[in-house]
């Protein structure tokens, strides 16, 4: 078994106990067995002291299509444009995104380089339901090894894009009515669809599967959220509106405007991400983007967690984001929530990461500085209680000469 | 008349002063100093703790010709039926009142260099303008046109209708052959004693270009794009600069030695497609290098409010901190041929300047007042 | 400095020299033979059991300059070429278009064609167009693209048969037959001319970007090199030489052992290939065994891949198949790297173990015509730009 | 150069041919110096070194020639994709996303030029198979190379379903769509099969359906899918899919198979690996001439072919010869392109081997293959010359 612990100048812990000062967290194999301000530590414990550093949870990046591209070229197509079945052109919920996992991607070393250590990947959102995500670590041996979690989620859309890329084919939606419209027939379906199989279940019938459905059933049955796409405050009440009508659990992608609707949202102990924020505003339904929204939400006491929407934007920004809110007036505290523990919630792997807590993966970064600061760097990033990058060895690849 | 007073100046070019003065008086910077003498009736604005200045320059962006939010209906940047616009003037498709330059006051830029698109090889004349102070436009300006915009970079944009650097190259070449053409002609003409033959608003501008008057702003992202600029200014000698130069790391030393002004970045990008070698150490590599160059959002790839936050990641990445600082301030304005009028705290230069909370890198560090001519455009709501 | 010391020693222009010396200088060798005197501070390269030869040169690609779905490439197959106004040509004739920028001289595939041992190259504009624009020439590895490129301008290029007919034909523009190539090829060159005698007469006419390149092809100052697989298209392409006296090269030349005879009275030089692959209809009669039929009959000939049609890395290989079908050893030694040389008319810097020239030297581990050999280590200028054990591919660092 | 003996006919027909004092390379039992292969009804009967040979056969002398079994290439396009005819000649990608129904069978021009390079070449097995445009691209089969009607050629008329999950379907880019789809076919496969268990037990006549049974076939492991697959994470979802689904898997093309050799491995499947004779770009972006040998000497069972006319069929040993110099084993390239390409496609019990009992399908050669200067000298299928080189050094192509 191995079996070491390591100390910093400060620990952000993020979890109740706090921000430790040379505190010492003790590592089991992959996962963290202890967690104090002063611990002493058996005569075999090796200790690594990083010195003057703080060190923090690594980050949980909630919502991002990673793996969609190619780092030089557009490999594979930002939406997924789905099977077009029963469901018409607007839904497939039978698309996997999982198959778009390049392990060896670019983006992954990238991310681990910003101290990114998980991710939640989903499919686009140029279509009302355009498939299911799944979370994944962004270091590891084989790709089994990399997922953390297979379907995190059925990814649906509402607002600008699915009336872009589906209605500009001439299928509905073409509108916002059309776009709720299709989210609630493609749901009804599924209830009845999930009635008619447990019967013929019970009654021991044959029964046949539709692959399109399947996937809504664990969405029916409360087992796994449907992410929804939400930039404008009329998108987000509309999602509400439909999961109250299904009883089903959502979170909110995006939630740009989510400022304007910051109370319905808590009443509704609906999680959300937010972002990105940083880009410019390229559509009409980002217009209200600031980090104003997310002092809001905290207010509010809704749990999000910041995006960079990767590959929109860089997966290492996200860092920034962070420092933005902070500078807009985020509590620190807040923000690095927003950052890591939150970031796990909504992607709904908090069992594993998101905090320096016992029972959780050692997935950790050290900074020269306040993890915050515009100045501070990365200096190392540990997954799985291994050393997975670091800032002295790395090369970007022009450094690496012709 | 307004006294800043107990302040700390980034005066850019007489270095840090502590606790000093500056008086502004009509629009321009008239004392600087420890001890200044509040004259009657003059406002005073004591500056205890705050960090001021000169108003940021964006040597490259596109605030307001590509309007917020609006998509299709608001992106004016790019004419993409012409591909050979020398003739177009970014002055007449920018929205004054745009969202943008509300961010660019927030993010403490008080001048932009308004370029057009990428989507032609001659893009058309950029505009240099202020952030704020009017909703007419020409009132704006302070120099149209500053330079023709121009794109080389072939197969790195399919949305454009052509995709061969060889083919765009001939296409530039061609024009400024028929403006040498020209000026043969009329030199001809005149001593023959003939009346000088009129260039015409699409050659115009081109034969401006022969003659140095006005500078070609090319943008090149891989190696052999800024190689094959720094070579045709060779052959043809006009006036350069090369923006985004996204793999200068790659030909230092041809950068040195050319001598060329560089609008570098945006850095912020995610690397996909034509922003696949783009990296932070870039500025940081160029600056070592003795290199003195603009740092660029080339808004909207990054927003234009940030500029700072981009001079901060250069700064962090490697390159120092008062070059960082130079490089949104003082560098542009030279670059923009504007350092006897802003990019500065001097007496004698327009009172454009910016008032921080604290040091323009520091993570909590916000504008609070910005100032273009003494007049305040941008108060921070608290 | 630089000793390699103790291989066979392929010279190409002399005889093969077992154990024997090259030694390098400066980027060039100052002399090869058997044990000569080794310079104290001469870092010495000990190749006993290997083979030594310069490296290989490619008369006709595409490397860097066209994309074959690399990423960001430009596609200099067909650019619209005719610059706005000049428009002196139809759409099929832009003989401006030049390569020299549209080289990548950090081309992913410059380095796979490097670790075949292929040093020097001539990349050039595609075939979609009658004539379609001037190559370059210039080393795989160097420091910037300043040193790197050998010569540009460095030819013409034109093409005729099936891909300009297709190219225009399919956009209802000429030429869609190949009376319409033949037809736009004289036009272009009778205007050339009379373009020349214009200037001639009155220098003040203002200079042509779209006439210059032909009128140097005219005045011999440039090679033409006309893509020809068919014999039709090849007789094509003697004719218009014929009637406008300029010098020019067949390339591809897949039917030309057919009309061997008529080649080889004009002394017009082939680069052959490739012969590969084999799915255009005007490939139909492509054969490994043509090389060694030029060869008997007297005919310069060069093996081509036209990389990335196959990939570069693989010329060697299609050269060792040629003398499998027939070609001479030394004839095929010589067909990647003197002959294409000469052909491309660089062969005083590059294409042998000879004093004097650029040290591009390859050291394999057998003999180069066989397919079991491989390159170790490529020397360009000198510089040892691949070793097999130093430059492992990325996915082997890692260690998977 | 071959010498040959017309023997007179013996009472009774039988008809009995001998090659002898060649090299023989049996590839399942090593290298007979100077052996000798009798030959009766087409089958290999007897070899080894001096065997007696019965008075009344036909004699091939060849001395110092070098005998492999005939080579077989495990995926190619000859005949279906005719060569120098443009797209008139060209029958490989049906339209429409699904053609589970196809058969390459239906499409295959016996007379076309490459069966002769074929020939000439030494190769006397071929798996020809439909292109990979679509998701489910059609069947393939395996024919010997033997002049005349393609019926009488094949040996094996399903020889594994091609399938196509990298995205790469009309460019549409994108994985996740096609195995959408896929799996949608092979579920409703699945209902079909229980269904048609039913009506079996209920002694009536199951159901046929043309789309559907070709998926049938690959659940019941009765035939294979040959799935083509570029990139790493490419191979990653197949095998999963096969483990999902129960369906014995061969992967094709598997140009980053190095980047994955242990999941390979893990899985037990099979791969028809190349060419390598493409571009580095788009999906085989990170393909190296290395994977054949890192994946042969993992223990994964890997037959090189030509995907003609990518690579033509002709040039298959030149494949072997760059596999082994970049690494793959001699013995095992010289396998890649005889037994193992035909355990396979499933017909190792008559191809891929000298053996006695299997087909005297040979290729004589006047050096070893992988030489530069190694002709083939004569190609033999069933026992009957099929090419001969009419003189020394005359071009195999």
């Amino acid at each position: 078994m191995k079996r070491f612990a390591i100390t910093a100048e400060t620990i952000y812990t993020v979890d109740k106990a706090g921000v430790l000062k040379n505190g010492i967290i003790l590592i089991e194999n992959d996962k963290i067995s202890a967690v104090a301000p002063q611990m002493t530590l058996p005569s075999d414990v090796e200790l690594i002291d990083f010195g003057r550093v703080s060190l923090m949870p690594g980050m949980v990046e909630a919502h991002s299509h990673l793996i969609a591209h190619d780092w030089n070229y557009d490999e594979d197509a930002y939406e997924s444009n789905g099977s077009g079945g029963s469901l018409g052109k607007a839904c497939s919920p039978d698309v996997d995104y999982y198959y778009h996992f390049d392990p060896r991607h670019r983006h992954l070393n990238d991310a681990l380089a910003g101290g990114v250590t998980s991710a939640n990947i989903l499919p686009g959102s140029g279509k009302i339901i355009t498939g299911t995500g799944f979370a994944a670590k962004m270091v590891g041996k084989t790709r089994e090894e990399l997922v953390i979690k297979r379907n995190t989620g059925v990814k649906i859309a509402l607002g600008e894009n699915p009336k872009r890329a589906v209605g500009s084919t001439g299928a509905i939606p073409t509108t916002r009515m059309g776009s709720a419209a299709v989210l609630r027939d493609a749901l009804y379906k599924a209830q009845e669809y999930m009635k008619n199989k447990s019967k013929a279940e019970a009654e021991g019938k044959d029964f046949t599967l539709n692959l399109q459905l399947e996937p809504l059933l664990p969405l029916l049955r409360r087992e796994i959220p449907g992410r929804i796409h939400a930039h404008r405050a009329d998108d987000m009440i509309t999602a509400m509106r439909i999961a109250d009508e299904f009883n089903i659990i959502i979170t909110l992608e995006h939630t740009t405007s989510g400022h304007l609707v910051a109370q319905e949202i808590a009443k509704r102990g609906i999680r959300c991400t937010l972002g990105p924020t940083m880009g410019s505003r390229t559509k009409q339904e980002v217009h209200a983007k600031g980090f104003l929204t997310a002092l809001a939400l905290e207010e509010a006491g809704v749990c999000f967690s910041l995006t960079t929407d990767a590959s929109v934007l860089a997966i290492e920004l996200i860092r920034l984001a962070g420092s933005l809110a902070h500078r807009e007036g985020l509590s620190e505290e807040a923000t690095l929530r927003a950052l890591t523990i939150n970031g796990a919630i909504v992607t709904g792997i908090e069992d594993r990461v998101g905090s320096l807590a016992v029972g959780k993966d050692a997935d950790f970064a050290i900074y020269d500085g306040h993890p915050l600061s515009l100045r501070s760097n990365v200096l190392q990033t540990w997954v799985n209680g291994e050393k997975a990058w670091d800032r002295a060895t790395w090369l970007e690849p022009w450094q690496k000469g012709f | 008349m307004l006294l800043i007073k107990n302040a700390r100046l980034f005066t850019m070019t007489q270095g840090i002063l502590e606790k000093a003065s500056l008086l502004i008086e009509d629009g321009k910077i008239t004392a600087i100093g420890e001890k200044i003498k509040t004259p009657k009736g003059c406002t005073v604005l004591d500056a205890e703790g705050k960090t001021v200045t000169p108003g940021l320059i964006e040597a490259c962006g596109r605030p307001g010709l590509h309007e917020e939010t609006v998509g299709a209906i608001g992106a004016d940047e790019d004419e993409t039926t012409e591909k050979i616009g020398a003739y177009l003037k970014a002055l007449d498709g920018i929205l004054p009142n745009d969202l943008s330059f509300q961010d660019a006051l927030e993010g403490g830029v008080t001048t932009v260099n308004v370029c057009p698109g990428t989507s032609a090889i001659i893009a058309g004349q950029s505009a240099v303008i202020h952030t704020a102070g009017s909703n007419i436009i020409d009132r704006m300006v302070l120099k149209e046109p500053f330079g023709l915009f121009v794109n080389l970079v072939g197969g790195g944009n399919p949305r454009q209708g052509f995709r061969d650097r060889s083919d765009m190259v001939a296409k530039l070449v061609n024009e400024l052959q028929k403006a040498k053409d020209f000026i043969a002609k009329r030199e001809k003409a005149l001593k023959e004693g003939k009346d000088a033959p009129e260039a015409g608003y699409r050659l115009a501008p081109m034969v401006d270009v022969i003659e140095g008057k006005l500078p070609l702003i090319m943008q090149v992202v891989y190696l052999h794009d800024i190689q094959n600029a720094l070579e045709l200014a060779e052959e043809w000698g006009f006036r350069l600069i090369l923006q985004r130069v996204s793999e200068g790391y790659f030909c230092v030393e041809n950068l040195v030695k050319a001598k060329v002004p560089l609008m570098v970045g945006p850095i912020l990008m995610n690397r996909r497609g034509l922003f696949q070698t783009t990296s932070h150490k870039t500025p940081g590599v160029l600056s070592k290098a003795g290199l003195q160059f603009a740092l660029s959002t080339e808004h909207p790839n990054t927003g234009i409010d940030h500029l700072v936050t981009t001079a901060a990641i250069a700064n962090r990445e490697g390159m120092s901190e008062e070059e960082a600082l130079k490089a949104i301030t003082l560098y542009p304005a030279q670059i923009l041929g504007l350092d006897d009028q802003i990019g500065s705290l001097e007496v004698g230069k327009r009172a454009d300047l910016v008032l921080w909370s604290g040091h323009p890198f520091e993570t909590l560090t916000k504008v609070e007042t910005v100032l273009i001519d003494g007049v305040s455009v941008y108060e921070r709501r608290s | 400095m630089l000793a390699i010391i103790n291989g066979t020693l392929v010279t190409v222009s002399g005889p093969i020299i077992p154990n024997g010396t090259v030694i390098v200088d400066q980027g060039k060798i100052v002399a090869v033979g058997k044990n000569l005197p080794i310079p104290a501070k001469a870092e010495v390269v000990d190749a006993t059991d290997k083979f030594v030869m310069p490296g290989i040169v490619e008369a006709h690609c595409h490397l860097g300059v066209m994309d074959f779905g690399v990423g960001e490439e430009d596609n200099h197959m067909d650019a619209d070429g005719a610059p706005a106004g000049a428009g002196s040509f139809g759409p099929a004739v832009t003989p401006e278009l030049m390569s020299y920028y549209a080289f990548n001289p950090r081309h992913i595939q410059l380095k796979q064609a490097l670790a075949a041992g292929v040093t020097t190259i001539l990349t050039r504009p595609g075939s979609g167009k009658i004539i379609s624009g001037m190559g370059i020439i210039t080393k795989t590895y160097g420091k910037s693209r300043k040193d790197m490129v050998m010569m540009n301008p460095a030819e013409v290029k034109m093409a005729l048969g099936e891909n300009p007919k297709r190219n225009f034909g399919s956009k209802k523009q000429s030429p869609s037959t190949r009376m319409g190539s033949g037809a736009i090829l004289r036009d272009a060159f009778l205007k050339a001319k009379s373009y020349m005698a214009k200037r001639e007469k009155d220098p003040e006419t203002p200079i042509n970007y779209q006439m210059e390149p032909l009128v140097k092809v005219l005045k011999g100052e440039l090679k033409a090199r006309i893509h020809a697989h068919r014999a039709d298209d090849i007789m094509m392409a003697l004719r218009a030489a014929d009637e406008f006296g300029f010098q020019m090269s067949i390339e591809h030349a897949s039917e030309a052992h057919i009309i061997a005879e008529e080649v080889r009275k004009r002394n017009i030089p082939c680069v052959l290939g490739p012969s590969m692959t084999r799915t255009k209809v005007e490939t139909t009669r492509k054969d490994f065994a043509a090389a060694g039929i030029l060869e008997k009959a007297g005919i310069k000939v060069c093996i081509t891949t036209d990389a990335g049609v196959v990939p570069q890395e693989y010329l060697r290989t299609c050269v060792a198949l040629s003398h499998r079908a027939g070609m001479s050893e030394d004839g095929a030694i010589r067909a990647m790297t003197l002959t294409s040389a000469e052909i491309i008319g660089v062969e005083n810097r590059v294409g042998s173990l000879d004093v004097g020239k650029d040290a591009d030297v390859l050291i394999l581990d057998g003999h180069p015509l066989e397919l079991l050999s491989q390159v170790e280590k490529v020397y360009v200028s000198g510089v040892l730009a691949f070793d097999i054990e130093r430059d492992k591919e990325p996915w082997e660092k890692e260690g998977v | 150069m071959l010498r040959i003996i017309e023997a007179m006919l013996v009472k009774g027909g039988c008809f009995v041919k001998a090659i002898v004092n060649g090299t023989l390379y049996t590839v399942a039992q090593g290298i007979i110096e100077n052996g000798t292969i009798l030959i009766q009804d087409g089958k290999i009967v007897a070899l080894g070194a001096n065997l007696p040979i019965p008075e009344e056969a036909e004699i091939i002398f060849a001395e110092g020639a070098h005998i492999y079994p005939g080579l077989i290439d495990a995926d190619c396009k000859v005949g279906i994709f005719e060569e120098g005819q443009g797209p008139i000649g060209d029958d490989t990608n049906e339209a429409g996303s699904i053609g589970s129904e196809l058969r390459a069978f239906d499409a295959t021009w016996w007379e076309d030029v490459a069966f002769e390079d074929c020939r000439r070449a030494g190769i006397t097995a071929l798996s020809i198979g439909p292109g990979s445009n679509n998701v489910i691209n059609g069947q393939s089969f395996v024919t010997k190379t033997a002049p005349g009607v393609l019926d009488h050629q094949v040996i094996r008329a399903y020889a594994g379903l091609k399938i196509n999950i990298c995205g790469t379907r009309g460019n549409q880019g994108d994985r996740t769509i096609d195995i959408a789809l896929l799996q949608g076919q092979l579920q409703k496969a699945k209902e079909l099969m229980a269904k048609n268990a039913k009506l079996i037990e209920k002694g009536e006549t199951p159901e046929e359906n043309p789309k559907q049974d070709p998926l049938v076939a690959l659940l019941k492991g009765e035939n294979f899918a040959r799935i083509t697959v570029y990139a790493n994470h490419d191979i990653l979802n197949a095998l999963e899919l096969a483990k999902t689904w129960g369906f014995p898997l061969v992967l094709e093309r598997c140009y980053e198979g190095h980047l994955v050799v242990d999941d390979i491995v893990a899985s037990g499947c099979k791969v028809i690996a190349g060419p390598t004779f493409v571009n580095r770009y788009g999906a085989a972006k990170n393909l190296s001439l290395k994977m054949p040998g890192v994946l042969a000497k993992a223990g994964v069972a890997v037959a090189l072919c030509s995907d003609h006319p990518t690579l033509p069929s002709e040039n298959l040993s030149t494949q072997a010869a760059l596999a082994c110099r970049d690494g793959l084993p001699e013995e095992l390239a010289l396998r890649a392109i005889t037994l193992t390409a035909a355990e396979i496609l499933g017909v190792a019990d008559r191809i891929g081997s000298l053996e006695v009992g299997k087909d005297a399908d040979l290729a004589i050669f006047s050096e070893p293959i992988f030489k530069t200067a190694s002709q083939c000298l004569a190609t033999m299928v069933n026992g009957t010359l099929i090419w001969q080189a009419e003189e020394e050094g005359e071009c195999q192509c």
